[in-house]
């Protein structure tokens, strides 16, 4: 009996702890400078190649249903000639404090042990709450069942699943990637290294604006980049805790006559 | 007596209800073809039970990637080209190599799309074959023995330890 | 129990499992069959994913590549992290190349005009035939003695492919091979060989300059090479010496490298060129500039006073001297001048100026300015050599000069003004044969169409032109094998020297591309030292070659000294605005155009991701736009999204009003790439195509087509169409959403850290 | 109540009511079941063979008319447990004769609800995942989740209230069993369960029937108020109140009382002999609790928008800003108002209590408003989140419109046949309010 | 054997003075109404019995427990995180143990009228047209052959206007 009240009262502690995670097997993070990011939008295609987005055509993005997991917002301050524009990617901030994760009544969207703000396609049953309290906006849903024109499916990339109709999705954060760069780690009895995985967008940043990698780790080169002064991170008062960093893009306040 | 047609109706339908359920579960469960009939009446009986050669030889993906590899039909005229040519079954074999068409083998063990299984990890977990699919030496037609329900693998996972074998992005992605 | 119920309970037992059996066999998914290779291919593993080197052929810059492929398709291009130019990184058109491989529009074998011209009907039929079709015309033409009547029209091809073109036209006996890019390059290897003496473009070395002076190139989007001074711009902004390069842009549009500039510097159309000459004006007047022929400068430089240079750019006097000094004293500094400036009527000259600029603020040489390629180019010949221009081309086929053209890869139809009658001219020539992937406009006019390989399937070879200050060569390797009945371009070409025969057969004897190209490579191995260091057999070379994706040098060497002279430059620098059609009280708006960063001069818009892909400065998606400043919007009634008539003294098309703030009030800009006629369900009908309402004008230099020189009006228009865009809205309502930090306190913040 | 009634002429007219069908009956239960089908059901249909996008719904937007449509009936379903729950507790005499039909309206608002829950889910075949239930997947549900407490709240609610709705029907149907002839009698002998009406009977259905009303009484705070939390517990400006509980509650009651307003008044004008239960005095007391709340609804109303303005952050101005002027819809705001706070207060004129504006026009009023309450809260907080990028606007489809519409008829049509199966008005409690015959004055 | 007799009165002051009078005979007696006559009968005759409460209460009770345990265990056995709060999340245990409360005490409430009232009365029948509709209805239990006439004569005096015998086998 005592043994009893004692495993329970061990259960209650472990599981009464705010967040679970004692610590996280990783802390999967991007810093994002703004003040490399020119807003090419390089990342956006590259997104589009790896996860299987589809295309929705222009009736479907006249409405706002264009799939971009990751979209390049551009904010534009003064009229000419004093013109500021700026430039900031946003995909799925995988906050520790999700709001989404909150919402959803059949475990679809939860918080894994890397970190990572889970969405598990086969779960879904499409009520939409997840993206209704996302504070990003960055959840997109499966409208329609989106066709791949033929011969245009061969490029699908078979490690990501292609989403039926009625689905909720978002950014993984490239876990293709993560769980390959893993699975090789384990063939060769090594664990993950920095700079091993490097999501899609990140790959293929031109500018080089974008850094992955575990914040867990203090080498790593996105532990150095958190740390510095020009950090913040989205919406910072809305206490989602995100996993996305940003560095402030440098730039004059106030009107700039002369620049 | 009025009472009793009321509850004769109910008890009718709740028997419907009962038996449609009954129904499905036995289709289901014991009307799946678990043991679909093959293209050619290839035996693992013979192959991997009395000739013992090992699952790897054929499957020759099985370590390396996430798929088990279905061995192609050069593989099988490997040995087919010398060995036993004059029997049915290889004059059909023969056939498919002639004419370049693959054998359509049916899938006995199919895993929903969704569903991600790395082949490659189970293995050099050091599991055996059979774990999931039986004593295949000793089947003349294959079956599956395992239900590959989601379950199925839970259980194994959480039994294992496996280290996050619980998290859903395990398996799917 | 009454009979009669127990057997209705039963007979609903006996329905109901029924039923549930037969829904439960409904629901069940159907069985999935399990296809083996019926034998297996060396290379591949089902399930992982092999890699191939290769070059992205979307754009002129030459970029390295590998390809992600798993059971034989392609599925993923990332940029070559060892290549110099690509760095590993790639842009939205090279991994959207992906789609014109598995294009569902691509031509899918060869055809034969069957109707009228330009109607559309064609019949599929053999390679063989194909080839012949071709080979007995060209035979007939040599019959005839009209062999120089063969025409030639490419986009810009270099390396092996422009080598067996040239070879090709030279033993047929024609010398009429002509590159032809809309982008082009020429205007600027003009001006540099004009200024400066080099003949290639020279390394722009951005990552290291602190003081980026930009007259319209955007090369965050499609300037020579985005990639490489994309990632230039990432290091220059926080290299790793912690102190943060400055850019500065000067075009009347603001472009996506504008919206990154520091400052922006709005400059009238066409009066840009007069700008840099006030710069340097004043760096010389000031003393700044410390050559010998300083006199000799001063003078030619006399008449370009800021505050006459302030009339005409509409830049205030002092913001000019201020440009000049952070120029001048900013150390290194560069100026560059990009499309926006070469595309004027005196587009060289303003390049000319640029080059001045550098010159007198001693850029040129240094690291962080303008460095002039070590080496003498990998490839034989340079394309300045060509006299031809499109505009010639166009000529000679309504003189009926020409007898038989060839076009690949290019779209003159579509590119050209339709002043200049482009598709009349071709209906003159009797018989065109096209290499192309999909039914672009000119290919519609074609009376043969030969489908060639995409750039994942083919073999060829690429020299990085601008280079990085040292020559850098790029394979291109197939990383599939082809998915339709297309064939290679050199393969075709040299099936065709088998049928033409004579001394076409005997110039180029080689059965296959591949072998051409591994045979040029032997050439090149055995000839250059450096490449014959870094391996012992060809082989080993070739080997190499192919795993690395290319060749470059591992060092570098210095860059040769060069040096604008005064003398050199006189007759090339303008004194006067470049000049826009149409006078100001009936055509009130300036028309700048540039290339889409998507769709470039077109060639992208059948991709599909490309059109979805949110353009970076208005974000419109499948469709074009005229982007016009609120100001002008709102005397002329214009609201967002309104469809408003352009019209210019040569026409007029329909187009969408984007209200941006980043545009001159007296400018309506728009971008290249949409409004085509045909080219697959993805391009076909989709936004207007402002090329069409250009006059036609040439540089008088190098004879390209200005496309900066209209004056517009615009006027409301009804139309069903609408204009599609992403964004909600662009003002952040102090939410804090993009963090600024001053440079001031970046700059103290990074020495407190260093 | 006219005192004059004899139990017996009570008994006819009310089993009448059930037995006696004219032909204008089928043509409007025919004309409303058919549009029910085609505006509901057929649209549905397609909605599930094409997804979800034949909706207006997109990127910011994922919560539009279907969303409106749940609380909606939600708050419709209110009206019944409050009258017959809390009017019983304080025995409250007047309910007698309202409170079935109130408490049927519970019951087909309910089935409403969980329909257009379903009807706005993207995979609705899955449906049954919202539910906790033992599976071989070892999941169950998440019980942090808003929707969840949905599940169990109206889970809750709608066995309550059929429990309620049948369990005060059984005297009726007992009666009825002794009244009717045919299927009517072995259906109504069936339900009756062994009703004999003797004193012990009478006494247990007494106590049982105070337990129930004690039950449902916070049952009728609860669920609107975690119907609310589907919003309220987000952080979306427009959606993050704590006034929202009450807010929805109000509006819940007010727009259910109205409900049954319109409701009393149709049944009246299609079966006259319905006047000589309902009358003026019901009407009194009804439209009293109708200005009551009214009032009160005004006062959230405007601390609604004075607690958006008083934060002046820029999301809550700006989402006011958009709700109140940029957006397609703004100018039911207006309407909204007018329907809500102005309409009823007519009410306070004695006269047009009774009359035909005070039965008709303005309960149709106040439901219109209320529609419009939610309908300005749901997709138009959702246009103005946080990131200005994502700000798009919402139109409905002619599929989400036609089942909004589509649900009026099915509702209707349901409506119809129950009273035709059912007593709409209570028969003993009626004869309850008549008074007990007593020989002399008690 | 039970024998009773039921008498069908107007007025129920006429029933309720025959009541008392058969009652204080000691005979058994049930009132049978087609209206409640709670209020009347517990002025005559005191308050009644409750034992529907007990059920109510059981109900509540197991719905509180079900609710807290059934929250807690279902999330612990497949334990996923959530927006960072805790596996055991109180406030929605609360909520739903609320709701399975009221969930839990209706259902037994149910069930003990149905137990209690409902399922004694099923096999008798003398429910009557009339008194379904405007007639009260009393009736004696365990009336002897001999006594009938005696219970026939107190009904008449008081008022009832039609005393019948209902025999049961």
């Amino acid at each position: 009996m005592a043994g009893l009240l004692a495993r329970i009262a061990e259960r209650w502690n472990i599981h009464r702890e705010p967040g679970f995670f004692k610590k996280l097997d990783h802390k999967w993070t991007m810093v994002i400078d703004l003040d490399k990011c020119n807003g090419c939008g390089a990342c956006v295609t590259s997104c589009y190649a790896e996860n299987n987005l589809p295309v929705v055509g222009k009736e479907e993005c006249g409405v706002s249903r264009a799939f971009s997991w990751l979209r390049i917002e551009r904010y534009v301050e003064g009229e000419y000639p004093d013109v500021k524009v700026k430039f900031i990617p946003v995909m799925c901030q995988h906050c520790s404090k999700a709001p989404c994760e909150t919402g959803c009544p059949v475990y679809a969207t939860y918080h894994n042990q890397d970190g990572l703000n889970v969405q598990v396609y086969n779960r879904c049953v499409g009520t939409f709450t997840c993206a209704t309290y996302c504070t990003y906006d960055v959840r997109r849903f499966n409208w329609r069942t989106y066709k791949f024109e033929q011969p245009l499916d061969q490029q699908l990339n078979p490690d990501v699943s292609v989403r039926e109709m009625g689905i909720m999705e978002k950014c993984t954060f490239c876990i293709q990637r993560i769980r390959a760069a893993k699975d090789k780690a384990k063939d060769e009895g090594k664990t993950v290294e920095d700079g091993d995985i490097q999501t899609a967008c990140v790959q293929t940043c031109p500018t080089g604006a974008m850094t992955f990698g575990d914040l867990q780790d203090a080498d790593s080169k996105v532990a150095k980049l958190a740390k510095s002064p020009r950090r913040y991170k989205l919406l910072e008062e809305l206490n989602t805790d995100p996993s996305v960093i940003y560095l402030k893009r440098v730039m004059k306040e106030g009107p700039s006559k002369h620049g | 007596m009025i009472l009793k047609s009321f509850a004769l109706y109910i008890i009718i339908g709740i028997t419907g209800i009962i038996t449609f359920i009954i129904g499905y579960s036995i289709n289901d469960y014991y009307s799946t073809d678990r043991t679909p009939v093959q293209p050619i009446e290839f035996s693992h009986q013979i192959h991997a039970g009395t000739n013992e050669i090992p699952c790897k030889y054929c499957h020759i993906y099985t370590e390396r990637s996430r798929h088990a590899g279905v061995p192609s039909v050069q593989r099988c005229m490997g040995c087919h080209s010398i060995i036993k040519t004059e029997s049915p079954l290889i004059e059909k074999l023969t056939s498919y190599w002639e004419t370049k068409e693959p054998i359509p083998w049916v899938k006995v063990h199919n895993l929903p799309d969704y569903v991600y299984f790395p082949h490659k990890r189970h293995i050099r977990a050091g599991l055996d074959c059979k774990l999931c699919h039986g004593d295949i030496a000793s089947m003349d037609r294959v079956t599956r023995v395992s239900s590959l329900q989601m379950g199925w693998c839970l259980n194994c996972h959480t039994q294992r330890g496996v280290k996050n074998g619980r998290d859903c992005w395990t398996c799917h992605q | 129990m009454k009979r009669r119920n127990f057997l209705k309970i039963i007979g609903a037992g006996g329905v109901g499992s029924g039923l549930g059996y037969l829904f439960g066999k409904a629901n069940k998914p159907p069985t999935s069959e399990l296809i083996p290779y019926l034998i297996p291919p060396e290379d591949i593993v089902p399930g992982v994913a092999s890699w191939y080197s290769s070059l992205c052929t979307q754009c002129n810059a030459g970029c390295g590549i590998i390809v992600k492929t798993m059971e034989g398709r392609a599925k993923k291009i990332e940029g070559n992290p060892l290549h110099p130019v690509s760095k590993g990184k790639v842009c939205s058109r090279g991994q959207a190349s992906l789609q014109a491989l598995y294009n569902p529009d691509r031509i899918k074998s060869p055809l034969k005009r069957t109707g009228d011209r330009g109607k559309g009907s064609y019949e599929e039929i053999s390679w063989d035939e194909a080839i012949s079709i071709l080979s007995r015309n060209l035979i007939a033409l040599g019959e005839k003695d009209e062999n120089d009547r063969l025409h030639f029209l490419t986009s810009l091809t270099r390396g092996s492919l422009n080598r067996l073109i040239n070879d090709f036209m030279t033993s047929y006996g024609s010398p009429n091979h002509l590159q032809y890019e809309l982008i082009q390059n020429k205007n600027l290897l003009f001006a540099n060989n004009a200024s400066m003496g080099i003949q290639t473009i020279p390394h722009y070395d951005i990552a290291n300059t602190k003081y980026l002076l930009s007259f319209g190139a955007d090369f965050a989007s499609t300037w020579l090479s985005p990639v490489n001074y994309s990632s230039a711009y990432g290091q220059m902004r926080q290299g790793e010496d912690g102190i943060r390069g400055r850019l500065i842009q000067v075009e009347p549009r603001l472009s996506l490298t504008g919206a990154n500039a520091d400052e922006w510097v709005p400059a009238k159309p066409g009066t840009e060129s007069i700008l840099a000459l006030a710069i340097a004006h004043l760096i010389v007047k000031e003393g700044h500039y410390k050559g010998a022929d300083g006199a000799a400068w001063k003078a030619l430089l006399s008449e370009y006073s800021p505050k006459r240079a302030a009339s005409i750019t509409d830049i205030a006097e002092e913001r000019i001297h201020h440009l000049a000094k952070d120029f001048v004293k900013t150390r290194p500094s560069l100026a560059i001048g990009g499309e926006s400036l070469a595309r004027y009527e005196n587009g060289v000259s303003g390049l000319v100026a640029v080059n001045i600029l550098n010159h007198l603020a001693g850029n040129i040489g240094k690291k962080g300015g303008v460095i002039p390629n070590t080496a003498e180019p990998l490839t034989g010949k340079s394309t300045l050599e060509s006299k031809n221009s499109i505009a010639s081309l166009a000529q000679a086929a309504s003189d009926s000069k020409i007898k038989t053209l060839l076009v690949y890869n290019t779209n003159p139809v579509f590119t050209t003004p339709n002043a200049m009658k482009m598709k009349e001219s071709l209906q003159k020539i009797p018989f065109i044969a096209s290499f192309s992937s999909f039914m672009d406009e000119t290919t519609a006019m074609a009376d043969l169409i030969l489908p060639v390989h995409t750039s994942l399937e083919d073999w060829g070879d690429d020299f990085a032109e601008p280079a990085v200050g040292y020559p850098v060569a790029t394979i291109m390797q197939p990383a599939v094998s082809p998915t339709l009945n297309t064939m290679g371009i050199g393969d075709i070409i040299l099936s065709l020297a088998k049928g033409v025969g004579g001394k076409v057969k005997d110039k180029l004897p080689w059965n296959g591309f591949s072998d051409y190209l591994k045979d040029a490579w032997k050439d090149s191995y055995s000839k250059n030292k450096a490449m014959s260091a870094s391996a012992l057999t060809f082989d080993g070379f070739w080997n190499e070659l192919l795993a690395r994706g290319g060749w470059w040098p591992s060092e570098r060497a210095n860059g040769k000294a060069v040096a604008v002279s005064p003398n050199a430059v006189e007759s090339h620098i303008s004194k006067t605005p470049s000049h826009f059609e149409g006078n100001e009280s009936e055509y009130p708006l300036y028309l700048t155009t540039y290339p889409h960063s998507h769709y470039l001069d077109g060639r992208g818009a059948n991709l599909p991701w490309l059109q979805e892909m949110p353009d970076p400065m208005t974000s419109v998606v499948w469709g074009s736009w005229i982007e016009v400043n609120p100001k002008t919007a709102a005397k002329m009634g214009i609201k967002e999204g309104d469809t408003v008539t352009v019209e210019s003294p040569y026409g007029k098309i329909k187009a969408h009003a984007y209200l941006a703030p980043g545009i001159r009030p007296d400018t309506v800009s728009m971008p290249i790439g949409q409004g085509h006629a045909s080219y697959g369900r993805y391009a076909k009908d989709r936004g207007s195509n402002p090329i069409e309402i250009l006059p036609f004008k040439k540089d008088a230099n190098t004879l390209e087509l200005a496309l900066n020189s209209t004056r517009v009006r615009l006027s409301r228009t009804a139309s069903s169409d609408k204009m599609v865009k992403i964004e909600g809205s662009t003002r952040e309502l102090g939410r804090n959403i993009v963090q600024t930090i001053s440079p001031d306190k970046f700059n103290k913040m990074n020495k407190e850290t260093a | 109540m006219d005192r004059s009634i004899t139990y017996k002429e009570a008994t006819e007219d009310i089993s009448g009511i059930i037995t006696k069908t004219g032909w204008r009956y089928y043509a409007i239960l025919t004309l409303m079941g058919v549009s029910g089908v085609s505006f509901l059901f057929l649209p549905w249909a397609y909605q599930i063979y094409a997804g979800q996008g034949v909706t207006g719904l997109n990127a910011p937007i994922f919560w539009g008319l279907y969303l409106v449509n749940f609380i909606y009936w939600v708050g419709i379903a209110h009206a019944g447990t409050l009258i017959s729950a809390m009017l019983y507790i304080t025995h409250t005499p007047w309910r007698r004769a309202i409170a079935r039909g109130a408490e049927t309206m519970t019951f087909f608002a309910l089935f409403l609800v969980t329909l257009f829950i379903f009807i706005h889910m993207g995979r609705p075949w899955n449906f049954y995942w919202t539910f906790p239930y033992p599976s071989q997947r070892e999941i169950w549900t998440s019980f942090v989740s808003p929707i969840t407490f949905d599940v169990f709240a109206i889970g809750t609610y709608t066995t309550s209230s059929i429990v309620f709705l049948f369990f005060g029907m059984i005297p009726d149907i007992a009666s009825l069993s002794h009244t009717t002839t045919g299927w009517r009698k072995s259906l109504y002998t069936f339900l009756s369960f062994g009703w004999r009406g003797t004193d012990r009977q009478w006494h247990l259905q007494a106590k049982a029937c105070m337990f129930f009303a004690a039950f449902i009484m916070p049952l009728v705070v609860s669920v609107h108020s975690v119907v609310s939390w589907d919003f309220a517990l987000s952080v979306v400006p427009g959606y993050a109140k704590t006034i929202f509980a009450p807010y929805f509650v109000t509006g819940a009651l007010l727009s259910g009382f109205a409900g049954v307003l319109l409701m009393l008044s149709v049944m009246r004008e299609a079966y006259p002999v319905i006047k000589k239960y309902v009358t003026a005095y019901h009407y009194d007391r009804v439209t009293v609790f109708v200005v009551v709340l009214s009032m009160i609804w005004s006062y959230l109303t405007l601390m609604e928008v004075v607690t958006g303005l008083y934060a002046n952050t820029s999301q809550e101005i700006e989402h006011l800003k958009y709700k109140l002027a940029i957006s397609p819809f703004s100018y039911l705001f207006a309407l909204m108002i007018f329907s809500n706070s102005v309409m009823p207060l007519l009410y306070i004129f004695k006269k047009l209590r009774s009359s035909f504006i005070g039965r008709f026009i303005i309960p149709v009023f106040v439901l219109v408003g209320m529609w419009l309450e939610r309908f300005l809260i749901v997709p138009n907080s959702l246009s103005r989140k946080f990131l200005p990028w994502m700000w798009h606007d919402y139109s409905p489809t002619w599929v989400e419109v036609s089942i909004t519409a589509g649900a009026f008829f099915f509702f209707i049509s349901m409506f119809m046949i129950f009273i035709k199966v059912f007593p709409i008005i209570a028969i003993f409690e009626v004869k309850e309010d008549i008074g007990i015959p007593m020989r002399k004055p008690h | 054997m039970d024998n009773s007799i039921l008498g069908k009165f107007q007025y129920v002051d006429d029933l309720l003075a025959a009541a008392e009078t058969c009652k204080q005979s000691g005979y058994a007696i049930s009132i049978i109404s087609p209206v409640p006559l709670v209020h009347e009968i517990e002025h005559t005759f005191g308050e009644g019995k409750n034992p529907i409460k007990y059920f109510t209460g059981v109900g509540a009770v197991t719905g509180l427990l079900f609710g807290i345990l059934f929250t807690i265990i279902t999330s612990l056995l497949y334990v996923l995180p959530r927006a960072g709060r805790p596996i055991i999340a109180i406030p929605p245990t609360l909520l739903i143990s609320y709701e399975t409360t009221i969930l839990f005490g209706v259902l037994f409430t149910l069930l003990g009228f149905i137990v209690l009232a409902l399922v004694p009365y099923f096999k008798e029948s003398e429910y009557d047209v009339e008194i379904a509709i405007d007639a009260f209805g009393l009736r004696v239990h365990g009336v002897g052959e001999d006594k009938f006439s005696d219970i026939e004569k107190v009904m008449r005096e008081n008022g009832s206007s039609d005393v019948k015998r209902i025999e049961k086998k």
